[in-house]
């Protein structure tokens, strides 16, 4: 599978859509155990991304995601602003300067980007947060590309994982972010941020999805 | 929701322009990124004083810019840390070759974005330092966890410190101060109603006519206890009782204390809970001798309170009394 | 209707004694009758400033009492004018032998009570002076009714004409300069919520979620006119128009444009009102010279706001600008 | 009719538990066009006056009534506290030094009343006041007495008009108080001071029927 610079385009592109959808979902989730501000934040976050597109279109892969990933550490503010601003500057490290990538690649990305995530917000799995759809979804894709499943199974396979991952939030409980100071009514609540990164994991798996297996 | 704004999107830029027209002879509002400096930054030989925070805690933290506290304030969105190129481009607006002290609330998002910022300051070659306050009892302490929110003794700190280092201090020494602050004050409060959001539209909460939340903190999250609505003297115990027993303060001890306002509560009401808090402290045998009665770091229109006390020494009290102005608290000039 | 008191009752006590406890510096506050009278009050040879009203409106009048500002302050129950007896025993509290000048805002109940204290002063041999101020041109002004109430204008008079007498002016100058105040004053105001009285127990009036209430005065008395909610430029040009129209300001004018919160809105709000209402006193090129933005005469917990703008002349901005140190408003010392 | 000082004090005393009673009526009257103060002023006032009644519980019912009128001023505040207390201040020296008195004095002594809360708050009928409920009342007494009509027949028909100039101020544009301020808001609201005007009206003829007849 060849994922090119103009599939990266769209997919940053339709997460931008995607959450401006789910923004008030998004805010809603993050009004039960936060601030209110989560898709409010990310909405602000990747419009202003949309906007800076164009500027980087012709560039490099890696290009197209430092862009993305400053301008959200720009705009984005909070906690989210930071954590998925180093997640994407750290995947643009992995690829600098390509043009085009493959499944290999694109799993060294995503494992870049979790381990951005996890520096700078000092955080682990099992703490309530969008580390618990993140890392489930690199390990289930590792696994399944270990048995040797062609990508587009692997994918939803790993996707299924963050969905588990996601709403494994549910009776957690916070300690990391906002939510650790609500304490035990941080229970029964899914995590706003493990929500928006199951959202945008859906919108990388559709847009690999799209990419014409010829290639394949 | 009912507010005085033309848009959820511009309520943060009009009201810096309010600020910006009301007081031009002490600060300067720059936009874009945005951040607030002292009217004549920087002051050549002073630590510079940064803090920042999302917007709705007003008057925290423009209004605390000027003669005597910050150098520079960094608005969000609201309730939203700011991102780190507005605490850059402040930093460098405010270092007089003194270096900076960042005064960051330990919030996960500001306590990221003002350490990226302060990566990026020092790659230029200026000297920052940051202290982070924590001081919200109603949050339980773990080296495992976020830890406490940072609060009401963010206010004091910056007054406190916006003294020493008007009076010349080092950076080295006005950390000291802000981490000796910091260590010496507790904070918890509770909320009536709800503050909303103004992006999103409604109240972050809901909440019953006969109920309260308490152990909230300034961004309208839920807060430790969701209560039956009780007495000022009975509310103020509850967060007096446990901001005491947690430094503690013991029996001879000299305090400010500090009844805050979240912004929706009227003054008749934080003077009733000054004067419960006044009784209490007195049965423990803990003086107050200096007090600050206010609306001054809100959470939008939420009413209720917090209270804040600061075990004082000698060095604080001094830099406390120091002379002061900024656009929401002067004294002294 | 939830508060942060003990009950209806105490609530003025309560907050009394908490002011009592927290400046023991600048006030002094006497029971029954109550009022607050400035440290050390009287001043010899001074005129005395006085001033009274309902409770409710904090932190006027109390947190008014002190250097440049009122000698004493009456408050009466929650919306309630004080009684004679209150007004008498401050009025001979504060008479250091220059007179003293009562400041009345014009209700009914306040107009009667304040002119029964002043018929008893005089016949103790205490010379009163009277002002009545009656600046909301939200209500129509007419000789055959009870006329104008007297709202924001109270504050500003209260800062100047203090600042006169601490210069030493005698008592005609005093009532010359505070009816030269009210003839230059105007103000307007608006809710977006009710408050409640505490001793009825429920909200005042009932209000939509998206309507709010114009002409409002400040003791929860419905305004003038419901209408939909607008947003803060159009609420300000409302209020701004009907103001600047009835002096009427002029081109070329200078003013204090002061921007009050009723109480349960916050700062941030405030700044966008001031912001819209720089650019419409703009437009009619009326240059607002001085400012002040926050909550200064409020109506409980009620949400919304009024505009007061008062002309300055050379003398009125000397007085304003003169050193004022109170509870509620600071500087110059 | 021999009124005596003991009439005069149960009839304080029965106003003052009417209007405790009737409180939160006269509070919620005054939401509509004041401030949602009058039931509570007059009640803080009375209650007052109820504790001030023993001291004077012997003394003349000149006494009797100043002290009731200088507590009302002393206690009550607001615009009611002034009108009432000079109403009842004015009524005191119409009865000086008298221990019981008539109809006619009855009369003279209502009419020193009115003069007193017209002259203190400047106002006339019509303005949407206590005033149109006492001032017919008055009116129709002494009309009722020109026909020569019994004195419990004639203080019935006094109340009647105090009734009806009760429920007179609904339709009025107020013009003086609090409810001025209203505009024409004020219209089609009844005046809450025309209401407790209306109680006392009634707690004075229960008084005064209440009287054996023996030295009518
Ligand atoms: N230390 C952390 N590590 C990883 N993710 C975190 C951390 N703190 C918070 N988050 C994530 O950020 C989300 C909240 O983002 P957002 O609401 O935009 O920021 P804020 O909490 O500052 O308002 C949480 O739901 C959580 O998933
Ligand atoms: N000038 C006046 N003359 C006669 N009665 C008046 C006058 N002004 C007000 N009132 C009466 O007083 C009543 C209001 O009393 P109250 O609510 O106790 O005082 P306030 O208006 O000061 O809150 C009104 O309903 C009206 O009947
Ligand atoms: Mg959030
Ligand atoms: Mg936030
Ligand atoms: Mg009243
Ligand atoms: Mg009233």
């Amino acid at each position: 599978m060849r994922i090119t610079a103009e599939h990266v385009i769209r997919f940053i592109e339709t997460i931008a859509a995607r959450v401006k959808e789910q923004r008030a979902y998004l805010t809603e989730l993050d009004s039960a155990i936060g601030d209110a501000d989560h898709g409010i934040n990310l909405d602000r976050g990747f419009s202003a991304v949309l906007a800076k597109l164009p500027t980087v279109a012709d560039k490099d892969i890696g290009t197209i995601l430092k862009t993305t990933g400053m301008t959200l550490v720009s705009t984005v503010g909070g906690a989210s602003g930071p954590l998925y601003g180093t997640a994407f500057l750290r995947a643009s490290m992995a690829l600098a300067d390509r043009y085009e990538f493959n499944e290999d690649d694109l799993v060294a990305a995503l494992e870049a980007a979790l381990e951005g995530i996890m520096m700078r917000g000092k955080a682990q799995r099992g703490e309530k947060t969008m580390i618990d759809t993140i890392a489930p979804a690199i390990d289930a894709l590792k696994t399944a590309r270990s048995r040797d499943v062609d990508a587009h199974a692997a994918l939803r396979e790993s996707l299924a994982a963050a969905e588990a991952g996601m709403k494994s939030t549910i009776p957690m409980l916070a300690t990391k972010g906002r939510a650790s100071y609500l304490g035990e009514r941080s229970i029964g609540h899914q995590d706003p941020g493990a929500t928006s990164a199951y959202l945008i994991a859906t919108v990388l798996v559709e847009t690999v999805e799209s990419i014409q297996p010829e290639a394949g | 929701m009912k507010k005085l704004i033309n848009s959820p999107e511009t309520v943060v830029g009009d009201a810096l322009l309010g600020m910006a027209a009301a007081h031009p002879e002490l600060i300067q509002v720059h936009f874009d990124p945005d951040y607030i400096t002292r009217a004549g930054a920087p002051v050549r030989g002073k630590v510079g004083l940064l803090s920042g925070g999302g917007s709705g805690h007003e008057p925290m933290h423009g209004g605390f810019v000027g003669y005597g506290m910050l150098d520079a304030a960094c608005p969000g969105a609201v309730f939203t840390s700011p991102v780190p190129d507005q605490m850059l481009a402040a930093t460098k607006a405010i270092d007089g070759g003194a270096g900076v002290l960042h005064i960051v609330k330990n919030y996960t998002g500001d306590v990221m974005n003002f350490e990226m910022a302060a990566e990026l300051a020092q790659m230029e070659g200026i000297e920052v330092a940051s202290v982070i306050t924590n001081d919200d009892v109603a949050v339980k302490d773990s080296l495992y966890t976020a830890g406490r929110r940072g609060v009401g003794v963010t206010v004091l700190l910056e007054k406190i410190c916006g003294g020493a280092a008007e009076a010349g201090l080092p950076l080295a020494e006005v950390t000291r101060i802000a981490q000796n602050v910091n260590a010496q004050g507790r904070s918890m409060g509770m909320a009536l109603t709800s503050c909303a959001v103004p992006a999103a539209g409604k109240p972050t909460f809901e909440i019953g006519d006969d109920e309260m939340e308490i152990g909230i903190g300034i961004h309208g999250e839920p807060g430790r206890q969701r209560m039956k609505l009780q007495s000022a003297r009975e509310i103020t115990e509850m967060l007096a009782s446990a901001i005491l027993d947690d430094l503690p303060f013991n029996r001879g001890d000299q305090v400010l204390a500090f009844v805050n306002g979240m912004g929706g509560t009227p003054l008749i009401e934080l003077y009733v809970v000054y004067n419960d808090l006044v009784k209490l402290c007195g049965d423990r045998g803990v003086t107050i001798s200096r007090n600050l009665i206010g609306n001054y770091i809100t959470s939008l229109e939420m009413a209720g309170c917090s209270i804040t006390l600061l075990k004082l020494d000698d060095e604080l009290t001094r830099f406390w009394d120091a002379p002061v102005h900024t656009p929401a608290l002067r004294w002294g000039r």
